[in-house]
């Protein structure tokens, strides 16, 4: 048996082991609040069991393990609804960041194992309200203060930030150059004088992001990560890095057997509904998209163990799953008519029509919307021309708002 | 009956739209949606005012003796509006299931009150999955009416139920009072629809139609109601269509405006034409329609207005929302306040699928 | 009864009366050119009986009947599927220009009169071949010589110009300005020296389109239209005139019943193929489709009726019914199994679901494409904005090809 | 079977590729279209020197040993082509049939001939509109081979033909050798497919599998055929997305490339999207296959490769045309090979609608 296989046994012993006490049912009808506090004890214990920084080098508290095992534990590990939503982005993004480019190394290190521990939560403050998709358009200011910074401005969509004790940011410290290049990048403290955090409730009803206002919040000379005006690189590469993440061809919506199992107890027409065509012609044609979307995974991987880079065609899982999770989701609901009205705001978006048909749309924009994704794979993938920019090259502060 | 709006009708439009308009509160609808068993006062007031529940009844009965295009006139402006409160729709099935009986006691007892808006109505036809079941397993006898229909828009609120029950082994449509006992209401998605669960057990109540004569007239309540509900989705999705079209106009995305990026300009185009053709079947099926009675076609019209009309809708929902980006999945922008109402909508007076079944039915006289 | 309502009875018993000679089942099998002498011999009679120029003033050969009348008859027309394929064109934008524009009164006359009675035939030549549907990015030379003009360039998809008298068409009478300035409109001779006609052999297998070439064509002063770089304006007005023409909520494809007759031959899983729900679902749509279609052509004749301006929906016909009719024509194939596949290149596009799949692409781009008429929609009817375009206002030719 | 392609696996996707394309004549095949009964015999010449007959049948019939993957990959080659004969599918597909049977004479007498190709093969399953009919009208009793079947690819031009019929009342796979008393050639709108209606009347034939066996192999047959072709749609859909997208990036229009507006743009992108899914289904349900024999899960995959590879091709050919405005629809250009393909592709081997109540039968064990 390879060392891999091995690995996801002993993960798989161990989630089981863990289970009764972290996994989604122990968890039912927990508030956010007490949701987090389990989670923090199952990243604690999960530290403890050796599965935390599993592709991380020993040095900053890692398992010094390979990509593959991370994507293998993550696979285990999602089938088991584990309290891992808070930790996600900050360990995805900002962390690594941080071990790349954080100035004072033990300090690094200590954030690293308080991080994986789930003793602290780190955000990313990125997007803003006049940018949308488009990051470099950012306003928030940074202006040299003494020997460090001064922060002022507004941040926004900014996930987990009311639980975060650091975040990693972009700034503008030079409005005078074209807007890709006069930007900085820093970490900063979110309980510093100065920082305000509101969360943002969100059509499904709940609030896990955040508007963040920075007021002349005092940032020291050695919270720069990267050089002066390299802020942009700096925001790409953290974007760039999270490439080996567990995909869900259900696009984090509710397996196909969910669907089926609900189609076996209606009628369409009062005949049963696994026979009418629509209905099987829905049930099918999604079963090939998800059967395509996890061949593709399934191939990266085994890529991926050969020592080969996967193929691009890895981006098109949220957008081809997502988009298609919404409109199952309608489905599932009117195909239910008078008696699937009912409807549990806190249910369970991979078990629950109502929840994941409400929250699809935040599927389809938040992480790059279906138009971000679609350029991407056109430019990036198929060497398409860019959309025309006609702020491209100006001054920051000569283009017109 | 023309295709045109006459002045009158033109007239209608144009106010209901500005009252509707005038006096719905988003603070106020946001905040129902988190109130089970609640609807919006202030519309159902403004409604009762302006007539609106009287329009399509005759006038003998407190009505003001127009008809569906009117009403459907109406239900455009309150679905521009996601008004707050579901009763004019079930209000007019109720009445014209009386106006199809020919009890004249039951008649002058109910449909003042409903032509008033004191009274309300719900229509509880639906059983399981399918809007109008062959044999409803709801039974009248001499002991009275026993059964049960799930998830029934206004119930939580109404005073009487129209339902669809077997009479002595013959399909009927029969008016029942609804007590509290009779009523357990349902937290939903989109929580100003009244939604209730009923439960009769040997509940007083009275004949309307029966016989063959039933089966005709709930296909025609059905109908008429899903005309006006047709309506209200083509009222909902023009709204999107002109909140779509203004943020593509004012936000901008690397330096221009973003409806000058083809996926987002073209989809608005499309939106343009799916409202414009569901409008224009809405206005042919309303045309279709008279005081009482419709023309042979009438089933066929309703149901290419209700099924355009709820591919508009959805249609625009999903699509606004993501011409909005993060903006459009927030609680305070509301658009969620549509997303919501195109759901209950497209189940509502029966799904999709039920509608091209029977619109295929009417065409070809073969059953699904 | 209405004079219209009267009109268009009249207007049936003629065609009642003619059909045994003109109509499509008395055509059968004919070649092209066969075809178009009836065609010929039909416009004739239909100028005899009073049905020609139904809209035109009478000074110039016409009926001084109203837009109504004329749709009434063009309805009427088409049902019956007569042979007026060939004059369609000629008889809708470049006569109608020519009455406006032609400066020889006494020989513009003969000309229309000629033309309602099919003798003579007109094209119009617009489109090039770097041009597609940017109109005014044209090449074709007009250059002055002596007190008249000379003529090199190409056009293409020219309809039936191998069978036409002559043309009218607009070319580049000054490069040194803005690509919309600089061009100026003329009739031309189709069979004057240096005019090449090469018929285009479409995906369908016909012919009824051409690329046209002109070799130092000499056109006379009077040949001009409109003013020295006015041609912009004068093809603009062009391709505006016809408004008022008979829809086709099939997209000129067979009709919703062909396909219920076909389908109730059919079976899917050896089940009659009308209790399928995606059957009944296509059906379904496409009904409900093609009546809101037909709706908003109904209304827009009771305004006109009344006097009014009908509204801009009228512009949602050809995109919605070419696209749906290509689907619709697929499924019709694919729904006949093994049992379908035989295929007559001849058969007629509205009788034939072979025919209508294979010219469906043509439909969906001939006479404004989808992404024309999507923008044009966007632009006109909701006021979004025009895509960026790099030449605007730049001389022609400083425009990088 | 590894879902990563090994590097002999990489070579014959190459080279095929390579052959395919230099030996591939536009004029040719578009000549074809109008030749009733004819097919491209340089392509066949070729597919038989290259091997690619002989590639997935066993070494002890002359075959190259090697399987589904294979022969799949060169499929993609020839589909990129628009390959101007059939032969290969239900070759592939006889095989198989001969290979599931016992008749060790059958199998010497025939497979050599397949895998040199000096024998052209069809596959005679369907009747009506069904595939792979429950309970086949042809019948085999001791006067030989009765029935019809319609619409049989290659069978214009075939020397033997596997049929599905009734023998003795139970479901078998025949093989018969076709005679031109058999055939009626048929014009269709893809005429190198060598379409003609089989009639047999008391033809000598032989059973090679029968009962329940027989309907076991004959879905193995069909489901391996249908995975041959949808590797050929994603052969000619993976074309025509870039023929799409070099057209985007030369063809201008207002001054700059059509790849630049997002409604070309992004229709471009969503194909590479159909193409990558279906793509990724192939290889999956080649690797599920056996040289005989498949796993359990076979028909689910092979019904997944199949429908999104018909989606995509037929995608691909509706967008590459109306991407490519008026030179996209003319004769010489040639797009409608690939438009006209993908139709024959998409109801050879049975439609979309069978392969999804097949793929959902597998699904849940509910039947249509």
């Amino acid at each position: 048996m390879s060392d891999l296989e091995d690995f996801r046994l002993r993960a798989r012993d161990w989630l089981a082991s863990v289970a009764p006490e972290f996994a989604r049912p122990a968890r039912r009808g927990l508030s956010v609040e007490d949701d987090l506090a389990v989670g923090r004890r199952y990243m604690a214990a999960k530290y403890d069991a050796g599965f935390a920084g599993i592709n991380w080098s020993p040095e900053i508290g890692g398992q010094g393990l390979s990509n593959l095992h991370k994507i293998a534990f993550d696979a285990e590990e999602m089938a088991w609804g584990m309290p891992v939503g808070y930790f996600g982005i900050s360990l995805g993004m900002p962390i690594p960041i941080l071990i790349q480019y954080g100035q004072d190394r033990d300090w690094v290190k200590q954030r690293v194992v308080k991080a994986l521990r789930g003793e602290e939560i780190w955000c990313q403050l990125f997007s803003e309200p006049s940018g949308g998709s488009d990051l470099a358009a950012l306003r928030t200011k940074a202006e040299t203060d003494g020997n460090g910074w001064k922060l002022n401005g507004q941040k926004v969509w900014t996930s987990w930030a009311q639980y975060c004790d650091y975040g990693v940011i972009v700034a503008r410290s030079d409005p005078t150059v074209a807007k890709h290049k006069g930007l900085t990048y820093f970490w900063v403290d979110m309980k510093a004088p100065g920082v305000e955090v509101r969360p943002i409730k969100l059509a499904g009803g709940d609030s896990h992001v955040n508007e963040v206002f920075f007021d002349d919040v005092k940032l020291a000379g050695d919270q720069r990560m990267g050089e002066v005006g390299g802020g942009f690189g700096v925001a790409l590469h953290t974007l760039m890095i999270e490439r080996y993440i567990a995909t869900d061809s259900a696009g984090f919506g509710p397996h196909l057997d969910v669907f089926v199992d609900l189609a076996r107890e209606l009628e369409v027409n009062e005949k049963p509904a696994l026979e009418d065509g629509r209905v099987r012609s829905a049930i099918a044609r999604n079963y090939a998209m998800r059967s395509g979307l996890e061949a593709i995974t399934r191939r990266a991987m085994l890529m991926m163990e050969a020592g080969m880079q996967p193929g691009p065609e890895g981006s098109l899982q949220k957008l081809v799953a997502v988009r298609s999770r919404q409109k199952l989701s309608e489905l599932a609901l009117d195909l239910q008519g008078n008696t699937g009205l009912a409807f549990d705001p806190h249910a369970y978006v991979k078990e629950d029509w109502g929840a994941s048909w409400l929250n699809a749309p935040t599927g389809r924009i938040a992480g790059g919307s279906d138009e971000v994704l679609l350029n991407t794979i056109a430019e990036k993938i198929l060497g398409l021309p860019q959309d025309h920019r006609p702020d491209k090259g100006v001054p920051f502060n000569q283009i017109p708002a | 009956m023309s295709l045109l709006y006459d002045e009158g009708q033109q007239a209608i439009a144009t106010e209901s739209r500005k009252v509707a308009d005038a006096r719905a509160d988003k603070a106020r609808l946001l905040a129902l949606l988190e109130r089970g068993g609640a609807y919006d006062e202030t519309f159902w007031a403004t409604a009762r005012e302006q007539g609106w529940t009287a329009l399509a009844l005759p006038e003998d009965y407190g009505g003001l003796g127009l008809g569906l295009v009117e009403l459907g006139l109406v239900a455009q402006a309150t679905g521009a509006a996601t008004a707050g409160a579901p009763f004019l729709t079930p209000g007019y099935g109720a009445a014209i299931a009386l106006l199809e009986g020919d009890d004249a006691e039951l008649k002058a007892r109910w449909l003042p009150g409903i032509a008033s808006g004191e009274t309300i109505a719900a229509v509880a036809f639906a059983e399981g999955q399918s809007p109008l079941p062959e044999r409803p397993t709801a039974r009248l006898t001499a002991e009275g009416l026993t059964g049960e229909k799930p998830g029934v828009t206004g119930a939580a609120h109404a005073h009487i139920a129209v339902v669809w029950a077997l009479a002595d082994g013959e399909p009927a449509l029969v008016l029942a009072e609804i007590r509290d006992e009779h009523r357990r209401p349902i937290d939903g998605f989109d929580n100003s629809r009244g939604l209730a669960d009923l439960a009769f057990a040997n509940a007083p109540a009275q004949v309307l139609v029966k016989g063959k004569a039933a089966r005709a007239a709930a296909h025609d309540v059905l109908a008429r109601m899903a005309v006006v509900t047709a309506h209200e989705q083509v009222g909902g999705a023009e709204a999107l269509l002109h909140i779509a079209r203004d943020y593509a106009l004012t936000r901008k995305a690397f330096g221009q405006p973003i409806g000058a990026f083809q996926s987002i300009k073209h989809r608005i185009a499309e939106l343009y034409g799916l409202v414009e053709i569901a409008r224009a079947n809405c206005i042919h099926a309303a045309s279709r329609a008279h005081e009482t009675g419709s023309e042979a076609d009438f089933l066929k019209a309703a149901a290419a207005a209700r099924i355009s009309a709820t591919e508009a809708y959805d249609t625009a929902a999903r699509d606004t929302i993501q011409v909005h980006g993060g903006i459009g999945v927030t609680w305070e922008t509301g658009l969620h306040l549509h997303m919501r109402r195109a759901r209950s909508l497209a189940i509502e007076q029966g799904n999709l699928m039920w509608w091209e079944d029977l619109l295929v039915r009417e065409l070809t006289g073969v059953a699904a």
